[in-house]
């Protein structure tokens, strides 16, 4: 693939296509629907604003599992067989160091929802990321815990790749505001019973417990300890507000114990404003391709995700072309333009205001994005709680400046 | 190391979910010289269907007696319909190995594919807690303690002492001599696949009910410790079977309680080749020798 | 043809090729020789880590991933390498539990084995950089090469099939040689086998050491076209999709289990891709695994004994001229 | 036999146990040079037991075996084989899925392709080896009239063409001495006939045997001497003729 | 087809009568056109050289393996390729030559299965009268069946099929392995009992002068059909089959010498 800025672009004809390529099998496979459920109303708001460029647009699954070794044939086979593919949401963390390559290498513009730190400094020309490393969470759980006063606390996390990446940061975070992690335990996945385990946490006697873990492993702990002692707060992280995690640790130590004394921390997004509006009516109204929508209403991924496939398109008219190698220079350009720049809240707004011939600055449905030099966005961490009504009430913000501060 | 008497109690737990299954599992190749590697899938989906009974207002306990059926009925059907015929064709142990792996990623997707990538629970309480010394067991887990030791006496008892058990045995090592001893010997055999998987049904629900939820790969995930169990109990050993499982669960929480829980299986599983290096045929191996004889 | 096409394509042929390699070890060990190594992904794995931290350079502070023995070798010693530690560590395994124990729990504890050493790779972390593995091995001689991507990619296919021939020749040398003859012997009745004077300890030994070099072989081949390598890749349930491929394709046959690995873990897994996406997300992943256990179960009941059974005397030993018999 | 025999195999006071059974109990004796030594007692008499002892498949708890004047006591199976031992085995044991041409050209010596080195230098390195063994294999299946089922899997052959795969496997391996468990039960008699003239004219050439046997006329006819067993110890040793006279033979074939 | 065929008159009407069987494995054809008869209290050998298919006729008709073609006929009842169990049942007793045991059952378990369609006390008494017919098994009743000699090994296959009374019995090689004493035992007390007390009797033997001697009729068999069809007395005097499928040559020892004791 030739891609000078001097050659023609390509023409297309028929539906543009985008790409949720994440794990939809395998112990991540939560992570897929997520993904998908803000791809599918985007791709409708577009499809109403009567499209990109006179086409309609898409959206397609692909499924990682979640191990590289699966997602790099994956992405080979979805770059050669995909007809115009224009854009992608993913990697994850599970597969990105894998298949970023390939897909940069492709010229195919990913907004990947990988936490990895190893992206921080990305220099891949068509790697976005409108999420923070996984090991900002850390931070901002530490924070929070302090700010409530406990001292002494518990590391619980599971084996995996992204459970683990929250740890350092949490350790030292937590150390340096003058707590103390009494006890710091990696749990093996889906075993039968950690009563060992709890016993040992007990004996370390901890006022929160910090964890991230496949919903079936957190509820066996949880419940385990209810049992054998009775809860203790727990912090969590984004995964731990995931539908599956609430279900099943609901379940098992039952909604009440759950809404008394859970906790979660993750990327900030107001869920509200303009954007958001437009997204959650989108996505409430994809009922029939997104079961359950209203579960992720208030999911920061899946409105990135969202606000990701309306980046793109919206490059797409700055462009002219919904050539990936001629748009990908413009993404930055509709996003993050303070001054001067109109804020425009959905495709159909900004579509209106290319055509007026303004700049405009996407503010999504996640809130503002503001590139970094690394193609990076993050932002403030949230801390929510649970309640058996199923809203998760906001509980803190924690500031991306004091997070900063404390990351390694 | 005050945790290790407790650690001793929650191994009892583990070890007696680990019996009834490592017994049921093992009851399948002495009997049918299956290595059923779709036992854990079929817990899980046993696990399912008492999880319908349950969440259709039925009493936890009587949905467990729901999932033996279940497990007793569908391996029976499983035998009848699938391994058998290939068994028949011809297939040999390792070529059934892989029938009962294709089996197994077929269960579990399904039953993937039906209930969705999500989490269950069963309504149910434990019960008060009972303090034993310094080990702490809930009512359901002194119940699930109890099964597993009626569940052996029985099994015990069926293969020693019963006309059928012995025809089972018969039946694994000759079945065209035993049928020419008057042995109705697909009878035997769907008899042997209704008892242990009505095993494997009782240990897929208390499996649940020890881990509070479950999702399509539960019981899979548990396969390798009821395997282990069996193979260090001597293949083919109900008695062994239950002694490699008390070995397999008590020593993975106290290693748990000694030195990281991260090993727990670890080091049960180092356990397990040791124990094989000096004793090669498990710890109870008569039938197992007299098999390597044979052989 | 696109480019992405022929990167899907070349991509395909590398996988297939690196697992006709890894199958044809593991045939020979189980087809021939009657080892049930359930264990053989963790020789593939031991190869993909080798070649990994032999060729990432020397561990630093503030590195993003963490290991031992960290060089910078150069092509093609990380595969030798490769190959090498899975070789010794089949010779230290198989010096365990190769002697004393019979096949079937010999197989249950190389599956023991397998688990043990995935929780070892995601527990010990200082090892192998833990559950997130490791990531940017370079490609070999990428630089020094100086191709572009595409080029480089079925330069890459050609050496994974020049490697997969070597292979294929070697394993067939054995196998129609008077020693393949005498393992499948000794597969089939050991004492027999000793009585008439074969040392099968060693011959077992030989070749569990053999099929865990082109295990680590093809490991270390994989890693470095992947460029990244984790616990995720290696689990047990990986060691069965090639015994599937040996037993469709048809055990001890070395075409048949080239036929076999077309199949199974490239045929089956990329065909079901094709399905229609219907119901909801994930249904569809589901549906495909169901297909492939179905596609497995299908085959071996048409072919019990494989698409290409083995064949006795297919190796058709030739006397001397004079001894043809008379009549 | 006009020669002074030369004792080839001594077995001295060998012991073997199961559980509390003495399966053999201080057996001794020797074996000569180019003689059938025959062995026989009645059933469970701890024939097959000594015999598996001498070809290294059971561990004696007691006792020595010497053969040509070494001590091979306790010494693996393969050992044995290879210094010219070779036992058959009362139930057949054959390779099931090689043909019976395999089967026999598995048990030649001294195989050239047999070590992965060989193995790789391809058919031009052991080629030459394996047609002289495909040769003797050829030859010996003329024989034992086995010919025509010479491309048949060794695991469909009826009982008694395995028992004679047996034998031809044990003589292919060139043996100095061979230590045969009832090799004609299930054989017809006419083809057993013609092999006991075969195994006389091998004994002739020099070939050492030990023979297990029940038919007595057999042993009449082919073993000088004979050594009979009974409860694993030794009872009488002689000519058959000397030996059927005693009376403890006759006692103990009474209470078998 | 019976290439010489005596005179059957004087043979008790046949209780199991084999007609123009054909069996084999997969597809190769063994057994082609076998016909066969044995009535009650008739004790009927079949002998032939190794591979003619003796083994593979009794499974056809034991129905250990399918009876491609003709017909199996036990008393008035068309029995062909019914199951073995069922066989069982209407006492028809099997001992392979092979596979003659269950090898992980003790002996005692091996007795019990074998008599595994009689009551409780009938299974007990006939274990004593089985075990006095073989009293060197009363001392390893708890030993596993694999680990027995060869010849205790046979005594058992054949204690366990007598376990049921058959009113059919069929032997494939009863005697090898077993002692001289004992085979002679076998044939010329044992199985002349059970003939004189009614049973039909159907043998392989390659002690072919040894079981022609207590025979009532006898057929050669060779190549997948039976060759001759005599009166075993008949056959036994013949010198062409003497030579051919006896293993008798002219110079050899008498056929008392081979088939006694001792001496
Ligand atoms: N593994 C074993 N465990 C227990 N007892 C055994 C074992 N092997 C053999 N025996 C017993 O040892 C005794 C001697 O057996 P052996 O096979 O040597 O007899 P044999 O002389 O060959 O008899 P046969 O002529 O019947 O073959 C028998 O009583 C047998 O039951
Ligand atoms: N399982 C089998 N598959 C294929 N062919 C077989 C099988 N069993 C036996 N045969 C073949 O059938 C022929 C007859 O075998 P069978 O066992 O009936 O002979 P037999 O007359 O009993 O001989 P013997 O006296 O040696 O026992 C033999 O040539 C043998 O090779
Ligand atoms: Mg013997
Ligand atoms: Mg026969």
């Amino acid at each position: 693939g030739s891609s000078t800025q001097g050659a023609k672009p390509k023409t297309y004809t028929g539906t543009l296509t985008f790409a949720s390529f994440n794990p939809f099998t395998g112990p991540d496979a939560s992570f897929g629907p997520e993904m998908a459920a803000g791809c599918i109303p985007a791709a409708n708001t577009i499809n109403q604003a009567g499209g990109v460029l006179g086409h309609q647009v898409q959206c397609i699954a692909v499924d990682t599992r979640g191990d590289p070794a699966d997602a790099v044939p994956a992405a080979q086979k979805m770059i050669a067989s995909t007809e115009n593919l224009v854009g992608m949401n993913g990697p994850s963390s599970d597969e990105a160091l894998a298949t970023v390559p390939i897909i940069d290498r492709a010229h195919l513009p990913m907004f990947a929802d990988s936490g990895q730190a190893a992206f921080d400094k990305s220099t891949y020309k068509y790697f976005y990321r409108l999420t923070p490393p996984d090991d900002a969470a850390g931070v901002a759980m530490a924070i929070y815990a302090y700010n409530k006063g406990y001292r002494r606390g518990a590391a619980v996390f599971g084996n995996d790749l992204s459970s683990q990446g929250n740890v350092p940061n949490l350790l030292t975070a937590f150390a340096k505001l003058g707590g103390q992690i009494v006890i710091n335990q990696t749990l093996t996945l889906d075993q039968s019973s950690y009563r060992t385990e709890v016993t040992a946490l007990v004996a370390a006697s901890p006022d929160v417990i910090f964890t991230e873990a496949d919903p079936q492993t957190d509820a066996a702990y949880l419940s385990q300890l209810q049992q054998l002692h009775g809860l203790i707060p727990v912090i969590g992280t984004q995964p731990t507000v995931q539908p599956p995690w609430i279900k099943a640790v609901g379940g098992a130590v039952g909604r009440d114990a759950l809404s008394k004394n859970f906790a979660a921390a993750q990327p900030f997004s107001t869920s509200q404003g303009p954007a958001w509006d437009v997204y959650n009516k989108a996505l409430l109204a994809a009922g029939s391709e997104v079961p359950q929508p209203d579960q992720w209403s208030q999911d920061p991924y899946t409105e990135t995700d969202y606000d990701a496939i309306i980046i793109m398109a919206l490059a797409m008219l700055e462009a002219k072309t919904p050539d990936p190698s001629f748009y990908n220079a413009l993404i930055p350009a509709v996003v993050g333009n303070a001054t001067g720049a109109t804020e425009v809240h959905s495709f159909k707004e900004g579509m209106d205001a290319i055509a007026a011939g303004k700049k405009i600055n996407y503010v999504g449905a996640g809130g503002p994005i503001a590139f970094d030099e690394y193609q990076n966005s993050t932002g403030a961490f949230e801390l929510i709680g649970y309640s058996t009504n199923g809203s998760n009430p906001q509980l803190a913000v924690v500031s991306a400046e004091d997070i900063a501060k404390l990351r390694r | 190391m005050q945790q290790l008497i407790p650690a001793f109690g929650f191994g009892l737990i583990t070890a007696s979910i680990l019996a009834i299954a490592a017994v049921g599992f093992t009851l399948q190749f002495s009997v049918t010289n299956i290595l059923n590697l779709a036992y854990g899938d079929i817990m899980t989906a046993c696990a399912f269907a008492a999880y319908l009974a349950n969440h259709a207002g039925v009493n936890i306990w009587i949905s467990l007696v729901v999932g033996a059926l279940f497990g007793a009925v569908f391996s029976m059907l499983l035998n009848r319909l699938v391994y058998f015929g290939f068994v028949r064709r011809g297939t040999r142990l390792f070529g059934m190995i892989i029938v009962t792996i294709a089996v197994s990623l077929i269960i579990q997707n399904l039953l993937l594919a039906i209930f969705r990538p999500t989490f269950f629970t069963y309504e149910a309480s434990q019960g008060p807690s009972y303090q034993l010394g310094s080990m702490v067991f809930t009512a359901s887990q002194l119940a699930i303690m109890g099964i597993a030791v009626v569940a052996m006496v029985c099994v015990h008892l069926l293969l020693t002492q019963t006309q059928l058990g012995k025809a089972m045995r018969a039946t694994a090592t000759n079945p065209g001599l035993a049928r020419s001893c008057g042995i109705p010997t697909d009878q035997v055999i769907d008899a042997a696949w209704l008892v242990s998987g009505a095993l494997c049904g009782i240990a897929g629900v208390a499996l649940v009910l020890n881990t509070a939820t479950f999702s399509e790969t539960t019981g899979a995930a548990f396969l390798v410790p009821i395997i282990a169990s069996a193979v260090l109990g001597g293949i083919g050993q109900p008695y062994g079977a239950m002694l490699g499982a008390l070995t397999i669960g008590i020593a993975g929480e106290t290693a748990a309680a000694l030195m990281s829980p991260a090993y727990k299986d670890v080091v049960a599983f180092v356990i397990l080749i040791v124990v094989l290096l000096v004793r090669p045929q498990g710890i109870l191996s008569e039938i197992a020798a007299a098999k390597e004889v044979a052989a | 043809m696109t480019d992405a096409m022929q990167f899907y394509i070349s991509t395909l042929l590398i996988y297939l090729f690196i697992d006709i390699m890894g199958v044809l070890g593991l045939n020979l060990q189980f087809g021939v020789a009657g080892i049930i190594n359930f264990a053989y992904i963790v020789f593939v794995g031991v190869g993909a880590y080798t070649a990994a931290v032999v060729s990432l350079g020397p561990d630093y502070p503030g590195n993003f991933q963490h290991y031992m023995f960290g060089a910078s070798w150069p092509f093609p010693l990380p595969i030798l390498a490769g190959g090498v530690a899975a070789g010794l560590l089949s010779l230290v395994v198989g010096v365990i539990s190769l002697r004393r124990l019979r096949s079937d729990y010999q197989a249950m504890v190389m599956l023991v084995l397998s688990l043990i050493a995935t929780l070892v790779a995601s527990n010990a972390t200082g090892l192998v950089n833990g559950p997130a593995g490791l990531a940017t091995i370079p490609q070999p001689l990428y630089d020094q090469l100086g191709l572009n991507p595409l080029e480089y990619q079925w330069v890459y296919a050609g050496w994974c099939l020049f490697l997969t021939v070597l292979v294929f020749l070697f394993v067939r040398a054995i196998t129609r040689s008077p020693l393949g003859r005498t393992l499948r012997a000794m597969r089939d009745n050991e004492r027999a086998a000793s009585a008439v004077g074969k040392n099968v300890t060693l011959l077992r030994l030989v070749i569990f050491v053999v099929g865990g070099v082109i295990a680590g072989i093809s490991g270390a081949v994989f890693a470095e076209f992947i460029q990244a390598w984790s616990p995720g890749s290696w689990l047990y349930p990986e060691t069965f999709v090639f015994l599937a491929a040996v037993l469709v394709g048809g055990a001890a046959n070395n075409w048949g289990v080239i036929l076999g690995t077309l199949l199974v873990p490239v045929g089956f897994l990329e065909a079901t891709r094709f399905l229609p996406p219907i119901f909801y997300q994930g249904f569809i992943e589901a549906m495909q695994w169901v297909c492939v256990g179905l596609l497995i179960l299908l085959f071996l009941w048409f072919r019990p004994n494989g698409i290409f059974p083995e064949k006795p005397g297919r190796f058709k030993p030739r006397a001397t001229a004079q001894s043809r018999p008379a009549e | 036999m006009e020669a002074q025999p030369k004792p080839i195999l001594a077995v001295s006071d060998v012991r073997r146990d199961y559980g509390g059974l003495k399966a053999v109990d201080g057996a001794s004796f020797s074996a000569m040079q180019g003689r059938i030594t025959g062995l026989i007692g009645p059933n469970g008499a701890g024939k097959s037991t000594l015999i598996g002892i001498i070809g290294g498949q059971i561990k004696p708890n007691a006792g020595s075996i010497t053969f040509d004047g070494r001590d091979i006591t306790g010494l693996a199976p393969h050992k044995i084989a290879g210094r010219g031992m070779v036992r058959t085995f009362q139930l057949s044991a054959e390779f099931t899925k090689l043909t019976v041409l395999e089967n026999l050209l598995v048990a030649a010596p001294d195989q050239k392709g047999e070590s992965l080195l060989g193995a790789e230098l391809s058919r031009l390195y052991w080629g030459r080896n394996e047609a002289a063994n495909v040769d003797a294999a050829r030859d010996v299946l003329d024989r034992f009239e086995m010919t025509p089922k010479e491309d048949e899997l060794a695991g469909n052959l009826s009982g008694g063409q395995k028992r004679l795969l047996e034998i031809m496997r044990a003589l292919m391996t060139k043996p100095t001495m061979l230590l045969l468990d009832e090799p004609f039960a299930g054989v017809n008699p006419t083809l057993a006939r013609q092999i006991e003239q075969y195994l006389l004219d091998l004994r002739d050439e020099g070939l050492s045997m030990i023979m297990v046997e029940h038919e007595l006329a057999v042993v009449e006819r082919l073993c000088e001497p004979v050594v009979v067993m009974a409860q694993g110890k030794v009872i009488s040793e002689g000519s058959m003729r000397d030996v059927s006279a005693r009376k403890e033979v006759l006692d103990a074939y009474l209470v078998g | 087809m019976p290439t010489s065929s005596a005179d059957e008159t004087g043979r008790p009407p046949a209780y199991l009568q084999v007609d123009d069987l054909a069996a084999g494995y997969g597809a190769s054809v063994i057994v082609n056109g076998a016909s066969a008869g044995v009535g009650h209290g008739e004790i009927v050998t079949i002998v032939g050289p190794n591979g003619a298919g003796k083994s593979t006729f009794l499974k056809a008709i034991v129905g250990m393996i399918p009876a491609l073609s003709g017909k199996v006929r036990l008393g008035e009842e068309d029995v062909t390729n019914m199951k073995a169990n069922n066989l069982a049942k209407r006492g028809l007793g099997y001992v392979p030559q092979v596979n003659d045991v269950f090898e992980t059952l003790s002996v005692l378990d091996n007795l019990a299965i074998g008599g595994y369609l009689l009551s409780r006390p009938g299974a007990a008494r006939r274990m004593e009268a089985v075990l006095e017919t073989f009293p060197a098994l009363k001392t390893m009743l708890k030993r596993t069946a694999s680990k027995l000699s060869g010849g205790e090994r046979k005594m058992l296959a054949i204690a366990r099929v007598l376990m049921l009374e058959p009113r059919l019995l069929v032997l494939d090689e009863p005697t090898s392995n077993l002692s001289a004493e004992l085979s002679r035992m076998l044939l010329e007390e044992h199985v002349r009992r059970l003939g004189k007390g009614g049973t039909a009797l159907l043998i392989v033997e390659q002690k072919a002068l040894a079981a022609l001697t207590i025979s009532d009729w006898a057929y050669v068999m060779a190549a997948g059909t039976m060759k001759v069809s005599s009166a075993a007395k008949d056959l036994l005097a013949r010198k062409d089959i003497g030579e051919v499928f006896l293993g008798r040559s002219t110079e050899g020892p008498n056929v008392q010498r081979a088939s006694g004791g001792i001496c």
